[in-house]
C-alpha cells in the first residue's frame, strides 16, 4: 500500500514540475508588469514538443539520442528519494542525501558531455561553464548535508525531516538557517536561476543550462525541459521540506495527506515569489564572479557545520 | 761511557743524515742536489757501520754494505747519466721559495720531534736520540717532493723519504730481520729503475720533465 | 594452496620464458598472454582461498637469502587482498597486451624483454603480498620496481622516456632507501628480520623511534603509491610505459604502497598517535585535489590518467587516515568503516584505472597520439573503445550506478563519523576534509567530461583521428572484463564490504565487522548514520530507464528524426576548428584556480611595420609548470650538482697537489692519533 | 706444496713470455691455462681452510701461511687473474698493441699476478709490503702501454703516489717492528702476523696509534681510499681494460686485505674503537668524494674507477662496524670483485669497438652489441646494488650491521651517497646503452667464447644475490673469527 502512495506522490511531483516553472515565470512577468504567459503554459510547450519530429545533428553519436533518458531517469529517481508529501518514506533506506547529489551529478554529467557532442561552440562552452559550476557546488552541498546530518544523526531525508518534526527547537538553530542559506545559493547555482546563469535567454554569453541542450528538438527536448523543471522542484521541496517540515504527513490518513498536499503547494508559492523577486532584482553575475559566491554559501556550510556541533 | 758514546755517535750521524735533506732544500742546480743526497747516504752507510759494531749485529755490517753499493754508488751515476742524457735546464722555479722552504723544513722537525715524544719514551735502545731526527727527514723527503716540480728532483726526494725511514729502522731496531731488508733494497732498486724509465718517456712525449705540464687527466 | 602458488609460479616462469624464446612471433606473444592470464588467476584463487578459509598460506626457503633469515612467504589475508587485486588487474592487461604488442613488431621495442620483463614484474609483484621477512620484502619490492623501469624503458628510443624511466628508478631507490631504514629501526638491528619478530620488538620501540619508523615509512611506501610531494615520477613514468604495464602500474603497483603501508602502521606497529592519522589524512587530502587539479590542466591522455591516480591513492589515503585516527580514539567499528572504504577503492581504483587506460591505449594504438587535441569524433569509428571508456570515467567520476561511486560513499559516511571524535579541534578538520573530498570528486567529473568529450565526440581534429580504426578483439575483451567488474563491483557491493571486514577483523585490534556493514542488500554504517543500496538503486534507473521510453512508444507519439547540420548561427559547413578544445574546456577552471597553478602567460604582438593599428601575428602561450619541480626538487638538484662541482675541483690533475693530500692527512691524523 | 703451485705458474709464465722473443698468440693462451692451475691452488687452500685444519706454512721461518681470510683472497686473485689472462690484448682478433708491447705486457702481467699472489700468501708483514709494492712497479711498467701524453701522465702519477704511499706504510711497519723490540727484544720470526698478534697486547698503545696511521695512509694509497685516491681514476681509465680490470677488481681488494690484517693488530694492541673511528671517517670520506664525483663524469673508464673508491668507502665503512659489519664487507668484497673486473673487461671492448672514451660518444649500445650490451647493463645493475645481484644483499647486511652497531645516522648518509651515486651512475650509463648508435660504428657481437666467460660471472653475480652458497658462508665466517675475535 505504501509503496502505491508513493508511485502516486513521485507522478504528482512530476506533474506539478513544470507548473512550479511557470508560476515563477508568470510572477516574474507580472513583477516586471508584463502579462506574461499563464502558469500553466510550461504543459502546452511540453504537448507541443511530444508531437513534433526530432532534428538530429550529423556529427551527434548515440550518446546524444540515449542522453536524455538518463537525464530524465535520474532526474525521476530522485524525486522516489525525496519526502514531498509524508516523512517515512518505504524508499528510504534505499538512497540518502548523499545519493541524491550524486545521482543530479549523474545527470549533469551526461547532459555536459551531450552539449559537446555536436561539435558547436555553444554546446562545449555551455558544457564547460555547467561542470566549473557543478564542481564548484559540490563542497558546499557536502558540508549543507554534514550540517543537516549532524543535526538529524543520519544522512536518510526521511530521519531528517522526522527528527526536525521531533523536536521544531532544532529548526531554528543558527546551524539550520545557516545551512538553510548555503543549500538556497546552491539550488539557484544548481538549477541555472538567475544571479549564475539567466534561463530565459538564448545569448550564449550569458546562457549556460540553455547552450547545452542547443541542439535538442522534439522528444529530447521535452524530456529536458520536464527534468529540469523536475529538479527545480526537487530543490524547492528540499529546502521546504528539510527546514520547514511542518505539513510533511507522517501516518497515511487522507485529512493528513490532504494537510500534506496544501502545505507543499503552499511552500512552493512561498518559495517561488521569493525567487520571482531576487531574479527581478538582481543582474546576472558574470561567469568568473561565480566562484565568490559559491565561496560565501561554502563559508555558510562550513558555519552551519561548526555552530550545529558546536551546539550539539 | 761505551753506551753514551754509541749514542752519541748515532745521535751525531743522523743529525748529519738531517742536515744533508735540509741541505737538498737549498739546492738550485740539479748535480749539486744528487750530491748532497750522496752524501747524506754515505753518512748514513757509516752510521750502519756503527750501529753494527755497537750494537752487536753483524749482519748489519753487510747490510751496509749493500746499502753502500745501492745508494751511493749505483742511483747517484744513473741520476747523473739521466740529467746528462735528459739535459735537464736548471732546475725551475719550485712552488716554494728557499727561505720558506726551510721554515717550513724546520716547522717540519718539530713536529716530528712533538709526534715521535711516545716512541722515543717506548724504545730502550741506547740510539733512540735519534728517532725524531728519522721522523724529520722523512717529514723533510715528503716536503721535497711536493715542492719541486722537476721529475728528477721529484725521484731524489722519494729516495731522501726511503733514506729517512731506513734510518728511523737501524734506530729504532738495529736493523730489521735480514730478508726483508733485502727484499726493501731489491723493491728500491725496481722502483728507482722504473721511475727512471718513466723520465725518458716524459722527456719524449712532453720534451721537458717538468711536471707541471702533466695536467690534463682531471677530474 | 601450495599446488595454487606453484601453479603461478610456473605459469609466470614459463610465461618469461615463452617470451624470451619466441617473443616476436604472434603465438609468442598469445604464450606471453597466457602465461600471465593463469599466473594471474592462480594467483587469485590463491587470494581468495587464503581468504575464505581464514588459514594463512606459508611457505619457507632456509638456503635462499640467509643473511635476511631465509625466504619467509605467508599470505595472511590482508595480503591475500592484494593478491586478488593484483588477479583483478592483470588478466585483463595481460589479454589486451597480446593484441597490443603487435604494435612493436616493428623493431622499436624489443618484444621478447617486454613479455619477460612483463612476467616477472607480475611475478615479484605477487611476492611482495607473500613476503614475511624484511629481506625478502624489499627484494622482491626492488624486483618489482627493476622489472617495471624495464617494461617503462621498452619504448626507450625516446629521450622522454629515458629521462622518465631515470626519475622513476632514482625515487623508487630512494623510497627503497627509506624503508631500508624504517624497517631497521623497526627491527631494533639485531634479529632476523622476520615480520612476527619485528610485531613483537614494536611494542618495545621508544615513541621517538615508532614516529621515526612511521614517517620512514609513509615517504617510502608514499613515494611508490605517488603521495603529492614524491609523485612526480608517476605523470612522466605511466605515460612512457606501454599502456597494458600503465594500466598495471597505475592500477596495481601503486597499491602495493597501500598494502606495505597498511602492513607497516596497522600490522606491525598496530597503530599510533592521533597524528598519524591526521598526517596521513592531510597528505590523502592534499594529494588528491593537487592530483586532480593537475589532471584538469593535461592535454595528454596518459598523463591526465596518471595525475588522476595521484588523486584516488590521496582518496584511499583519506580513507587510512580517517582509520588510524578513529583507531587511536577506540571507535573501532568507524575505524572498521574507514579501513573498508579505503580497501573497497583500492580494488575499485584497480578496475576502472585499469580500465580508462587500457582505453586510451586502444586511442593510442589507432591514432598514434596521445594529445587530446588532434583527437575527436572516435566514438564512430571506435564504438567499444568509447562504451568502455565512458563507463570507466563515469566509474571514476563517482557516479551512482557503478563502483566509484560506492567506495566515495564508505570513505565519505567514516569522514562525517569523525563527528563522534572527542577531541574538538580534531574534528574541525573532518568538515574541511568533507569540503575538499567533495570538490575533488567534483573537478574529477569535470576533468573526464573534458577527456571523454574532446577524445570520442564531436569531429575528429587530425587526420589520424579521422582514419582511426577499432581495436582488435583481445584488446576490446581486456577492456570488457574490467568494464563488467566495474559494474559488478558498482552493483554488488553488499558481497564485497563483508569479505573486507574479515580480512581486516585482528588486524591490529580491529574488531570482526563482517556482519555489521551490510543488511541483506543495504550498505549502512554504525549507528544507522548513513544507509543506502546501490543494488536497488540500479535496478530502479534500469526499471524507470526501460519505463519511460516504453510509455512514450505507447502514446504513439510523433517518432521520425531527421539528420541535418547542427546549428551555426547561420554559417554554413562545419569544421572541426569550431569545436571546444581541451584547453579551452578546462580555461575557467584554470582562471578560477590561477593561484594554486601560478599559470606563465607570455603574449607577443608584432605590429604591421607600418602602423600600430594594424597587427601581423599575436601570439600567446601559456604554460603551467607544477610548482613542485621548482619548490622541492629543483634546489636539489641544484644542490648536488655545485657540490659535485666542488668535489670535482678536488681532482684538478696536479700531481703535486695530491702528494699535498697525502701529506695534510698524514700530519691530520698523526696529531689525532698522537694528542686525541 | 699447494702454495708452490699457487705462486710458481705465474712466474713460469712471465718466463715463457719473455723466453719468447717475438711475441706469439700460443703465448697468450698458455699463460692463460697456466693461470688456471694456480685458482686450482687457491681453491684447494679454500677447501683446506674449510676442512679446519691449522693454517698451513711453508718456506724458511714460516714465510707463506694460508688462513681463512688469505684463502678468500687468493680464490679471488687467481679466479680475476685468470679472467684477465683470457681476455688480454694480443689473444684472438687484431690488438692495437705491437709485439713488443704484448711481449712486455704478458711479462709484466703475470709478475704483477705473482705478487699480488705473494703479498696474499705472505705471513711475513715485511714480504706482504714488498709484494705490494712490487705490485706498483709491475703495474706502472704496463700501464703506458702506448706512449700517449695521458697514459705517460697516468703511469707518472701511479707509480709516484703509489710508491710514497705504499712508503709511509714500510714507516708504519718499522715503527711497529720497533716497538717490539722494545717489548721483547729482536726476534728473526718478529714480523710473522700470528708472532706479531700473539704479542700485540703488550705493545704500546700511543707507539701503535702512530704506527696504524702510517700504515692506514699507505695502504690506503693502494686501496684508494679518499683523499690519497687521486691517482686511481687516472690509471685505471689509461691502463689497458684487462689490467685495470684487475687492479679495480682484486689489487683494491689485497691493499683492503692488507689494511685488514694491521687492523687485527691494532685492535689487539689499542682495543677495536680507535681504527673502528679512523676507517669510518675515510670509509664515508671516500663514499662521499666518489659519489659526488660520479655526478659530472665524461669518461665511462674513470666513472667505473670512480665506482670503485665508492665501493671501497663502503667496504671501510663495513671494517668498521664491528663482526656483522666485517662480514658484510667481505661479502660486498667478493661481489664487487666479480663486477667490477666484468664491467673493465666490457668497457675494453666498448673503447675497442667505439674508439673513445667520451660518453658523448657512446650511445646505442643495446644496438651494436646486444649481448655485450646486455652484460654491460646487468654489470652497471649489479654495482649499483640492485636486486637479483649480490651487492644488494651485502649492502642490506652492511646497513642492517650499521644500525646493529647503533650508528643510524651514518647510516643514514651513506643510504643518501649510494642514492647520489646510483642516479648518476643510471644516468650514464643510459646514455650508454641506450639511443641511436653513432654512425660508423660496425655492428656486431663479440667472440661467444668471452661473452661466455663474461656470462660466468653473471651467474657468479645472481648466485651470490639469491642465495649464499654453503663454502662461501664459512669462509666468511673464518674471516670473521679471524678478523674481529
Amino acid at each position: 500500500m505504501k509503496y502505491v502512495l508513493e508511485v502516486a506522490q513521485t507522478v504528482f511531483a512530476l506533474a506539478l514540475a513544470p507548473l512550479v516553472v511557470g508560476f515563477v515565470r508568470w510572477l516574474k512577468a507580472r513583477l516586471q508588469n508584463r502579462r506574461g504567459a499563464p502558469p500553466w503554459q510550461p504543459y502546452f510547450e511540453l504537448v507541443k514538443l511530444f508531437g513534433k519530429e526530432m532534428v538530429v545533428s550529423k556529427e551527434a553519436s548515440w550518446l546524444f539520442r540515449c542522453a536524455p533518458y538518463i537525464v530524465f531517469v535520474s532526474t525521476l529517481a530522485v524525486t522516489f528519494l525525496v519526502p514531498f508529501l509524508f516523512a517515512p518514506l518505504p524508499f528510504d533506506g534505499v538512497g540518502d542525501l548523499l545519493a541524491v547529489v550524486y545521482l543530479l551529478l549523474l545527470g549533469t554529467f551526461f547532459l555536459a558531455l551531450v552539449g559537446l557532442d555536436p561539435g558547436t561552440a555553444f554546446g562545449g562552452m555551455g558544457s564547460s561553464r555547467e561542470m566549473t559550476v557543478a564542481a564548484i557546488a559540490e563542497p558546499t552541498i557536502a558540508l549543507a548535508i554534514f550540517s543537516l546530518a549532524l543535526g538529524a544523526g543520519s544522512t536518510n531525508l526521511g530521519r531528517i525531516v522526522t527528527q526536525t518534526l521531533g523536536n521544531p527547537a532544532a529548526a531554528i538553530s543558527p546551524g539550520h538557517v545557516l545551512a538553510f542559506a548555503a543549500l538556497f545559493i546552491v539550488a539557484l547555482a544548481e538549477t541555472g536561476r538567475l544571479p549564475v546563469d539567466n534561463p530565459a535567454t538564448h545569448l550564449e554569453l550569458t546562457m549556460i543550462h540553455e547552450a547545452m541542450i542547443l541542439e535538442y528538438s522534439g522528444r529530447y527536448l521535452a524530456l529536458i525541459e520536464w527534468s529540469a523543471s523536475l529538479k527545480f522542484m526537487i530543490f524547492l521541496s528540499l529546502l521546504a521540506n528539510l527546514f520547514v517540515p511542518w505539513g510533511v504527513a507522517t501516518d497515511f490518513t487522507p485529512v493528513a495527506l490532504a494537510v500534506a498536499v496544501i502545505a507543499l503547494l503552499l511552500k512552493l508559492v512561498l518559495l517561488g515569489f521569493f525567487i520571482a523577486v531576487l531574479e527581478t532584482r538582481v543582474a546576472k553575475l558574470r561567469l568568473f564572479r561565480v566562484p565568490e559566491l559559491l565561496g560565501v554559501s561554502f563559508v555558510l556550510a562550513l558555519l552551519a557545520v561548526t555552530s550545529s556541533f558546536l551546539l550539539r | 761511557m761505551y753506551a753514551d758514546l754509541f749514542s752519541q755517535l748515532t745521535t751525531l750521524g743522523s743529525s748529519g743524515v738531517l742536515l744533508f735533506g735540509i741541505a737538498l732544500l737549498c739546492r738550485r742546480s740539479l748535480h749539486t742536489f744528487v750530491d748532497a743526497f750522496k752524501w747524506q747516504s754515505l753518512v748514513l752507510a757509516a752510521l750502519f757501520v756503527v750501529v753494527g759494531h755497537f750494537g752487536h749485529a753483524p749482519e748489519l755490517y753487510f747490510v751496509a754494505v749493500v746499502f753502500f753499493a745501492l745508494k751511493v754508488v749505483f742511483i747517484p751515476r744513473y741520476l747523473e747519466r739521466l740529467a746528462r742524457r735528459v739535459s735537464a735546464e736548471r732546475e725551475s722555479e719550485p712552488y716554494v721559495n728557499i727561505t720558506s722552504s726551510l721554515v717550513i723544513a724546520s716547522l717540519l722537525v718539530l713536529l716530528a720531534y712533538a709526534i715521535t715524544r711516545p716512541v722515543v719514551l717506548a724504545s730502550q735502545l741506547p740510539t733512540r736520540g735519534g728517532l725524531p731526527l728519522a721522523m724529520g727527514v722523512i717529514f723533510i723527503g715528503l716536503f721535497v717532493l711536493i715542492s719541486r716540480k722537476n721529475a728528477l728532483t721529484q725521484i731524489v726526494g722519494f729516495l731522501v723519504l726511503e733514506n729517512g725511514i731506513a734510518l728511523l729502522a737501524v734506530l729504532g731496531t738495529f736493523g730489521i730481520p735480514l730478508i726483508v731488508e733485502l727484499g726493501v733494497f731489491l723493491d728500491v732498486m725496481m722502483g728507482f729503475l722504473v721511475m727512471q724509465v718513466f723520465v725518458y718517456h716524459i722527456h719524449d712525449t712532453f720534451e721537458s720533465i717538468d711536471v707541471e705540464q702533466l695536467n690534463q687527466l682531471r677530474h | 594452496m601450495k599446488t595454487l602458488f606453484l601453479a603461478m609460479f610456473i605459469a609466470y616462469g614459463l610465461g618469461a620464458f615463452a617470451a624470451l624464446v619466441g617473443g616476436r612471433k604472434s603465438f609468442g606473444r598469445w604464450l606471453v598472454a597466457l602465461g600471465a592470464v593463469l599466473g594471474a588467476g592462480a594467483g587469485l584463487a590463491l587470494g581468495a582461498t587464503v581468504i575464505a578459509t581464514g588459514i594463512p598460506f606459508t611457505l619457507f626457503f632456509p638456503e635462499l637469502l640467509p643473511l635476511g633469515g631465509g625466504l619467509a612467504l605467508r599470505l595472511d589475508a590482508l595480503g591475500a587482498f592484494f593478491l586478488v587485486v593484483i588477479g583483478v588487474g592483470a588478466i585483463p592487461a595481460a589479454l589486451y597486451g597480446a593484441g597490443y604488442t603487435a604494435a612493436y613488431k616493428d623493431g622499436r621495442a624489443s618484444l621478447p624483454l617486454l613479455g619477460a620483463m612483463f612476467n616477472l614484474f607480475l611475478l615479484t609483484m605477487s611476492l611482495v603480498t607473500l613476503a614475511d621477512n624484511v629481506l625478502t620484502f624489499l627484494l622482491m619490492w626492488e624486483g618489482m620496481s627493476l622489472t617495471s623501469y624495464f617494461l617503462v624503458m621498452t619504448e626507450a628510443g625516446e629521450e622522454r622516456t629515458r629521462n622518465a624511466g631515470l626519475w622513476y628508478i632514482g625515487m623508487t631507490h630512494a623510497g627503497l632507501g627509506m624503508l631500508l631504514a624504517a624497517f631497521l629501526l623497526l627491527a631494533g638491528g639485531a634479529g632476523s628480520g622476520a615480520f612476527a619478530d619485528l610485531r613483537a620488538s614494536a611494542a618495545s620501540l621508544t615513541s621517538g623511534a615508532r614516529d621515526a619508523v612511521f614517517v620512514l615509512a609513509f615517504l617510502g611506501f608514499g613515494s611508490k603509491a605517488g603521495i603529492v610531494p614524491l609523485h612526480v615520477w608517476l605523470p612522466r613514468a605511466h605515460p612512457a610505459a606501454p599502456s597494458h604495464v600503465s594500466a598495471l602500474m597505475s592500477g596495481v603497483m601503486i597499491k602495493m604502497g597501500i598494502y606495505g603501508f597498511l602492513r607497516v602502521a596497522l600490522d606491525l606497529m598496530g597503530g599510533g598517535p592521533a597524528w598519524w592519522g591526521g598526517l596521513v589524512l592531510g597528505v590523502g587530502v592534499a594529494s588528491a585535489l593537487l592530483g586532480v587539479l593537475y589532471a584538469l590542466m593535461e592535454h595528454d591522455l596518459k598523463r591526465l590518467l596518471a595525475y588522476h591516480s595521484v588523486e584516488n591513492v590521496g582518496i584511499i589515503l583519506i580513507g587510512i587516515g580517517t582509520g588510524l585516527m578513529f583507531h587511536r580514539y577506540g571507535l573501532m567499528p568507524l575505524a572498521a568503516l574507514g579501513f573498508i572504504g579505503a580497501l573497497y577503492h583500492v580494488l575499485n581504483h584497480a578496475t576502472f584505472k585499469g580500465l580508462l587506460f587500457l582505453g586510451a591505449g586502444s586511442v593510442l594504438h589507432a591514432t598514434h597520439t596521445r594529445n587530446m587535441e588532434e583527437m575527436g569524433g572516435l566514438i564512430k569509428r571506435m564504438p567499444w573503445t568509447a562504451l568502455f571508456f565512458l563507463i570507466g570515467a563515469a566509474a571514476i567520476s563517482a557516479l551512482p550506478p557503478l563502483n566509484g561511486f560506492v567506495s566515495e560513499w564508505l570513505i565519505f559516511q567514516s569522514l562525517l563519523g569523525g563527528v563522534s571524535i572527542p577531541v574538538p579541534e580534531v574534528v574541525v578538520l573532518m568538515p574541511v576534509a568533507v569540503g575538499l573530498l567533495a570538490l575533488t570528486s567534483g573537478l574529477a567529473a569535470a576533468c573526464f567530461v573534458k577527456a571523454f568529450g574532446i577524445t570520442f565526440l564531436a569531429l575528429p581534429r587530425s587526420p589520424e583521428a579521422a582514419h582511426a580504426h577499432e581495436s582488435p578483439f583481445s584488446m576490446r575483451l581486456g577492456m570488457a572484463l574490467l568494464a563488467l567488474a566495474c559494474v559488478g563491483l558498482g552493483v554488488a557491493p553488499f558481497a564485497v564490504v563483508p569479505v573486507l571486514g574479515t580480512i581486516l577483523a585482528g588486524l591490529g585490534g580491529l574488531p570482526d565487522t563482517r556482519a555489521e556493514f551490510t543488511m541483506n542488500v543495504f550498505l549502512q554504517t554504525p549507528s544507522a548514520f548513513g544507509q543506502m543500496s546501490p543494488t536497488l538503486m540500479a535496478l530502479g534507473l534500469l526499471l524507470l530507464l526501460g519505463l519511460v521510453p516504453s510509455v512514450l512508444w505507447l502514446l504513439r507519439l510523433n517518432r521520425q528524426r531527421r539528420l541535418s547540420d547542427s546549428w551555426g548561427c547561420g554559417r554554413v559547413g562545419q569544421t572541426a576548428r569550431m569545436e571546444y578544445t581541451a584547453t579551452a574546456f578546462a580555461e575557467p577552471l584554470k582562471r578560477v584556480f590561477a593561484e594554486i597553478y601560478r599559470p606563465m602567460k607570455e603574449l607577443t604582438v608584432d605590429f604591421h611595420p607600418e602602423s600600430k593599428y594594424f597587427v601581423q601575428s599575436i601570439e600567446y602561450r601559456s604554460e603551467i609548470t607544477p610548482w613542485f619541480d621548482q619548490a622541492l626538487y629543483r634546489p636539489f638538484l641544484q644542490s648536488a650538482t655545485f657540490v659535485a662541482q666542488q668535489v670535482r675541483r678536488l681532482q684538478a690533475g696536479s700531481l703535486h697537489l695530491y702528494l699535498l693530500y697525502i701529506a695534510i692527512v698524514l700530519i691530520l691524523l698523526l696529531i689525532v692519533a698522537r694528542w686525541l | 706444496m699447494t702454495f708452490v703451485l699457487l705462486l710458481f705458474p705465474s712466474l713460469l709464465a712471465a718466463l715463457l713470455a719473455y723466453t719468447v722473443r717475438p711475441y706469439r698468440v700460443v703465448v697468450g693462451w698458455a699463460n692463460a691455462w697456466l693461470s688456471l692451475v694456480s685458482l686450482g691452488a687457491a681453491l684447494a687452500f679454500a677447501a683446506l681452510v674449510l676442512a679446519g685444519s691449522e693454517a698451513p706454512t711453508f718456506g724458511p721461518s714460516e714465510l707463506l701461511r694460508a688462513d681463512g681470510l688469505s684463502a678468500l683472497l687468493m680464490v679471488c686473485v687467481a679466479a680475476v687473474a685468470a679472467l684477465a689472462l683470457f681476455f688480454s690484448p694480443g689473444l684472438g682478433r687484431e690488438s692495437q698493441y705491437d709485439g713488443a708491447q704484448l711481449r712486455r705486457y704478458h711479462v709484466f702481467v703475470n709478475l704483477f699476478i705473482f705478487a699480488m699472489l705473494l703479498a696474499v700468501s705472505a705471513n711475513n708483514v715485511g714480504i706482504m709490503w714488498i709484494a705490494v709494492e712490487a705490485t706498483t712497479i709491475f703495474s706502472a711498467m704496463i700501464i703506458p702501454l702506448a706512449l700517449t701524453k695521458a697514459s705517460v701522465e697516468a703511469s707518472w702519477k701511479y707509480i709516484l703516489i703509489c710508491s710514497v704511499g705504499i712508503t709511509l706504510a714500510f714507516a708504519g711497519t718499522v715503527l711497529t717492528y720497533l716497538d717490539f723490540v722494545a717489548l721483547s727484544g729482536r726476534a728473526e720470526n718478529a714480523l710473522n702476523w700470528p708472532v706479531l698478534l700473539s704479542a700485540a697486547p703488550g705493545l704500546h698503545p700511543e707507539v701503535m696509534r702512530l704506527a696504524f696511521v702510517f700504515l692506514l695512509i699507505g695502504f690506503g694509497t693502494k686501496a684508494g681510499i679518499a683523499p690519497m685516491h687521486t691517482w686511481l681514476p687516472d690509471a685505471h681509465s689509461e691502463a689497458p681494460s684487462p689490467l685495470s680490470a684487475m687492479m679495480s677488481g682484486v689489487l683494491l681488494a689485497v691493499a683492503l686485505y692488507a689494511i685488514t690484517r694491521w687492523k687485527v693488530v691494532v685492535d689487539a694492541a689499542l682495543g677495536p674503537s680507535f681504527s673502528n673511528q679512523l676507517l669510518l671517517l675515510l670509509g664515508l670520506f671516500s663514499l662521499l668524494v666518489a659519489a659526488f664525483s660520479l655526478v659530472i663524469q665524461r669518461n665511462y673508464k674513470r666513472m667505473l674507477a670512480y665506482s670503485s673508491i665508492e665501493h671501497t668507502g663502503l667496504i671501510c665503512i663495513g671494517l668498521g662496524l664491528g663482526p656483522l659489519g666485517v662480514f658484510a664487507a667481505f661479502l660486498h668484497l667478493v661481489c664487487h670483485t666479480a663486477a667490477k673486473s666484468m664491467l673493465f673487461v666490457l668497457s675494453g671492448e666498448v673503447l675497442h669497438r667505439y674508439r673513445s672514451t667520451e660518453l658523448e660518444r657512446v650511445s646505442g649500445l643495446l644496438k651494436v652489441m646486444p649481448w655485450t650490451g646486455a652484460l654491460f647493463m646487468s654489470g652497471i645493475l649489479a654495482i649499483v646494488g640492485l636486486p637479483p645481484f649480490g651487492l644488494f644483499i651485502s649492502e642490506f647486511a652492511l646497513i642492517r650491521a650499521g644500525f646493529a652497531a647503533g650508528r643510524p645516522g651514518l647510516m643514514a648518509a651513506v643510504l643518501v651517497l649510494i642514492g647520489v651515486a646510483f642516479v648518476a651512475l643510471l644516468r650514464h650509463s643510459n646514455r650508454m646503452l641506450y639511443g641511436a648508435p653513432p654512425e660508423g660504428v660496425a655492428i656486431g657481437e663479440i667472440g661467444r667464447w668471452r661473452i661466455a666467460a663474461l656470462f660466468l660471472s653473471v651467474g657468479v653475480l645472481v648466485v651470490l644475490g639469491l642465495t649464499l652458497p654453503a663454502p662461501l658462508e664459512a669462509l666468511l665466517n673464518q674471516v670473521v673469527k679471524v678478523v674481529a675475535k
